[in-house]
């Protein structure tokens, strides 16, 4: 089977400062990566490349047997991802915000309600415009779009921040979730405590390369499946 | 003693409103030019009145006080969005009574008069405060939002009186402006245009206070919501 | 395809009935700007007459801009757009469900401000269908336009600048083809206002077919 | 205060100049208002020379306001006006500076509209000190109405679409005043135009103050 | 010495929701605060609070000797906050935007460098449109300016989201180093491994009230000076 995610000697141009300078990376379906890396390493850049929002300034990509170069619509719609910022309307209530995007992904919206509950949000929360709502809340938001839609390839940009330690655990849980389920993550962290023991491989990233890549602390059972 | 007086004032300014329609529509005489038409004499005038000069005081020294830091309370903020509120619709008033005048006076429903332009002008004013009071915020970042908004477009009344005042004078357009109603005024009908002065002021001040009532009382409520909203609040925590 | 657009316009028109901004901040505006030209052009009666049609468009047009932007920000900020695009919809969709919902607030608009150069400028309509028919190709070029060009715009943190300076000069046809087509409707002259008209034809389906075909490209890109 | 308010300009000009919105997005806009204007008028050069004053405003006037708008985004996002009260600069200081960079980006504007309007709608010139006592007096009252209104509306989501509505009724006097000085400057009616100066001197006088006395409480709360 | 902050039962209001329902809290100077809770707790509104952004719906609150009701103006020239958003400009550089804030601040601008420096600023970076920075750089910036303008009351929302390992014990050295300075601290965290130590007293919030404080792992050091 071709693998999941493919890139070698991916170069990313914002501007005309590379921030990824020739990246190499593969990862099977199932198998769960976490980037670590000092700030401004592109970790970040690194997942916009994975979900096909920037273009490939040179070198190759597939993801999920799609090419970066042409067929990034293709690639855009089997990935979700958590940014730094998580884009839902600050004028619509979680349920709402739910509801749109999940039908606008062509998933049943029914399963909206019981993602946001599993993520903690539900009464008054989940009733109030997103633009109210606290930080951590916010991405519970996001993390319940992502959990009810249960895309292919899962981009988390540090997927803890901002988390309180109940919730924090809950990361670990659907991450290991998705790639029971055959889907593929990449997370990025700056907590190696929590994020490497959910990893079957580690790469760590400097000046836009990835400079060392090890192998994580997710027990077998989950190589198995992938 | 406060409350005896706006228990009153409601009938009070009703009737006054009754009876001047009654002696506009029934008693005083019609006119020779105009005929029945000069019976809105009687309320149009009254109308713009109190829209321009007792609406927009009202509004901008209410909102003064409340950015005066000794005086400032939120009670002023409600008295002057009660005023604009109530300000707007006499506004609107005036210039459907006078549009439904002009029809037939000057056979044209609007002309660019000064007095009807600056009327005009301070409506979207108005407008332009009630937009920004729509927008959500903290009540009281609303509420010096909008009293500072209040006192500029206040502050900008006289400006724009005089500067539409020049602009129409200087270039004549065919305006037939009301002198000619004056001679045929008589005693009754000067009394009962007076009396409209008085009972669309005191109308206002009614309406106005009613409003204000009506978010007091939102207010009186969210008081005793607030006392259940800090204790749903500290449960929260508690764990589930 | 219109699925996806249902799914878009039903989201622009939500927000809207929330916040309500085209109602109380983008209408006010509209009649605001009559009352400007009144004031620009003086308050001679037969001036104001003839130039009516003219200022009539005009307002639309800065109008169609604010309401425009109302609709870019309803994006909000470029992380909504990213999500926007991961989530898949039908880039055809998408245009086509805010333009539909552009174009219902632009109707009303044009329903008051007809009101408002009726009232102010004293012109009476000899024509009504050619009126509505200008009024609603107009509306439909307007909202294809605006929406094709605040996705140009839409991505640049400067986009509430932008936008005017980009779309303005493409909706000037409208603004020609209108007013005349409006003249004519106001006169009375039948042929010379379905020549106008043919051209604000032209213009809604030359601008909704490129929204349809370019708007994926262009999201792509921003 | 004067220190802040030189520290304010020369951030705000500072942004300008890097990134040059001004002189590639509202200087075209202003331009492009003029053509217009002219479409939308008629190709009747009589009536244009005419109404050329009132155009020249108007465009200013829909120029300053996108002026304002970006004088507005240059603060940034919420956090961004959290940060600047939490430094501690002189509210009143605040203003001024603001102003003063709008006023700068203002004069720039009315030259070259003035270019423009000579060259577009064919006026020539009688009396230029009235013309540039009109266009600094004309200056100052915009800026500082448009920066007092911006404060008011910054703090909205919507600020967009509201600062249009809340400032356009308030500069309507500039309009009238402005066009009517502009007219005698043009034929070269001295004291007519001296009056309508003064109405400019007193907007001007009036919103400078208002906003250094007012920024203070504003800013305060949103 | 009257205390650095003193809140009692103070209650704020966003909309018609208390953010915060009755906090009580007493520090004085040189202490450093950390307080934890889950999401949607109070915390950052606590903070809003504590820096003079937000008027005091009921209850009482002295910050510096400055009354929050009516002096809120003078207690926020004396308060640094770094929030989840650091709130400067994007379109200016590091350099830059050091520069401005700190003369805004009447402080030295001579500072700025150095505290970018020290933050781990420097060379491109600095010189880089605050807009393009990655998200970690754009905290160090924030940090930065907190670094050179030394306030006397520092509020952190999470200092330690987004940074990079070697930023993180930054975050600790800086908190002591203002501690020792006479200045008092009160961070939020996610994380109590690392922020715990570095507290004098650890307040525990939940449901928009401080519902436990207990004392940190700082030596006493710390404690001598206050
Ligand atoms: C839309 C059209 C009109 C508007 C906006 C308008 C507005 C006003 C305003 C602002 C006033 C001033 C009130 C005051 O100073 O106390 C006024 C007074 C008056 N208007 Fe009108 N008006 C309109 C049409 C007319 C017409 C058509 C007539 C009759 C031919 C008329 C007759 C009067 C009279 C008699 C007064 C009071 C006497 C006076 O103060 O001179 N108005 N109107
Ligand atoms: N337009 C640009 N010009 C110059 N440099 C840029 C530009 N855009 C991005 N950069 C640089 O590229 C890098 C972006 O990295 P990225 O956001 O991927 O980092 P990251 O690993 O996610 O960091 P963090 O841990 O802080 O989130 C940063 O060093 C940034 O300064
Ligand atoms: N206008 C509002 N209407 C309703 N609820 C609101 C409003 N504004 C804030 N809230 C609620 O108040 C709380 C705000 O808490 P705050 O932002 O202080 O949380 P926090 O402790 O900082 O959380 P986090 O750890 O997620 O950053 C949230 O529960 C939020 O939903
Ligand atoms: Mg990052
Ligand atoms: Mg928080």
């Amino acid at each position: 089977m071709a693998p999941a995610v493919h890139l070698s000697n991916a170069v990313v141009l914002a501007g005309r400062f590379p921030v990824l300078a020739g990246v190499d990376l593969e990862l099977d379906a199932g198998q769960v990566l976490v980037v670590l890396g000092h700030n401004g390493a592109g970790k970040t850049s690194l997942l916009r490349l994975l979900a096909g929002l920037v273009p490939l300034t040179s070198g190759e990509g597939r993801i999920l047997e799609h090419r970066l170069d042409d067929q990034a619509r293709h690639v855009r719609r089997r990935v979700g991802m958590l940014g730094h910022d998580v884009g839902l309307y600050d004028d619509l209530t979680p349920h709402e915000n739910l509801r749109f995007a999940l039908r606008a992904a062509r998933v049943d919206p029914g399963a909206g309600p019981g993602a946001l509950e599993r993520c903690g949000i539900s009464g008054r929360v989940a009733m109030t415009p997103l633009g109210a709502l606290s930080a951590g809340q916010r991405r519970r938001v996001g993390l319940a779009l992502l959990c009810a839609r249960r895309p292919e390839l899962w981009l988390l940009d540090e997927p803890h921040a901002s988390l309180d330690t109940a919730t924090r655990q809950l990361v670990g849980e659907l991450v290991e979730e998705a790639a029971l389920g055959g889907a593929t993550v990449v997370a990025t962290s700056h907590e190696p405590e929590v994020a490497v023991p959910m990893a079957d491989v580690v790469a760590t990233m400097a000046g836009g390369i990835v400079i060392e890549t090890t192998s994580g602390g997710r027990p077998r059972g989950g190589k198995d499946v992938a | 003693m406060k409350r005896t007086l706006r228990r009153l004032l409601g009938p009070v300014a009703v009737a006054l409103v009754a009876l001047d329609v009654i002696l506009g529509l029934f008693v005083t005489p019609p006119d020779i030019e105009q005929g029945d038409l000069v019976r809105l004499v009687y309320i149009h005038p009254a109308l713009a009145w109190v829209a321009l000069y007792v609406a927009f005081a009202m509004a901008g020294i209410c909102s003064l006080l409340y950015l005066w830091p000794r005086t400032r309370s939120m009670t002023y903020d409600r008295l002057a969005a009660s005023a604009v509120e109530i300000g707007v619709v006499f506004t609107i008033l005036t210039l459907v009574t006078g549009s439904i005048w002009g029809r037939p006076t000057w056979g044209v429903w609007w002309t660019w008069d000064a007095r009807l332009t600056s009327t005009a002008l301070l409506a979207v004013m108005f407008l332009g405060y009630l937009a920004l009071r729509r927008v959500p915020a903290d009540p009281h970042v609303r509420a010096r939002r909008c009293a500072v908004a209040a006192l500029i477009a206040a502050v900008d009344v006289p400006i724009v009186h005089f500067s539409v005042i020049w602009w129409q004078t200087l270039h004549q357009g065919a305006t037939v402006l009301n002198s000619n109603l004056t001679p045929t005024i008589h005693g009754l009908m000067a009394w009962t245009l007076l009396l409209s002065f008085v009972a669309f002021t005191l109308l206002f001040l009614w309406m106005v206070l009613v409003r204000y009532e009506i978010e007091t009382l939102d207010e009186g409520e969210e008081d005793a919501e607030l006392a259940d909203a800090l204790e749903a609040r500290r449960q929260e925590g508690a764990p589930a | 395809m219109w699925r996806d657009a249902g799914l878009v316009a039903g989201r622009d028109l939500r927000i809207e009935l929330r916040s309500r901004v085209a109602l109380w901040q983008i209408l006010p505006f509209a009649v605001l700007v009559l009352l400007l030209f009144a004031f620009a052009l003086g308050p001679s009666r037969q001036a104001l007459r003839q130039s009516a049609p003219g200022l009539f468009w005009l307002a639309v047009l800065f109008s169609s801009v604010l309401a425009a932007q109302r609709s870019i920000a309803i994006e909000g900020t470029p992380a909504t757009r990213e999500l926007t695009r991961l989530l898949g919809l039908d880039p055809a969709g998408i245009f086509l469900g805010k333009a539909l919902a552009l174009f219902v607030e632009l109707v009303a608009l044009e329903i008051v401000l007809l009101g408002g150069i009726v009232l102010l400028f004293h012109v009476s309509i000899a024509t009504w269908l050619l009126l509505l028919a200008t009024c609603l190709l107009a509306a439909i070029g307007l909202s294809s336009a605006s929406v094709l060009y605040g996705s140009l715009a839409g991505g640049a943190r400067t986009r509430a600048t932008l936008l005017p300076v980009l779309v303005l000069p493409v909706l000037a046809p409208v603004l020609i083809a209108g007013t005349r087509a409006l003249s004519a409707s106001f006169v009375g002259g039948g042929p010379d206002g379905l020549r106008w008209l043919s051209i604000l034809a032209v213009f809604a389906a030359v601008y909704t077919v490129l929204g349809i075909a370019l708007y994926g490209p262009l999201e792509e890109s921003s």
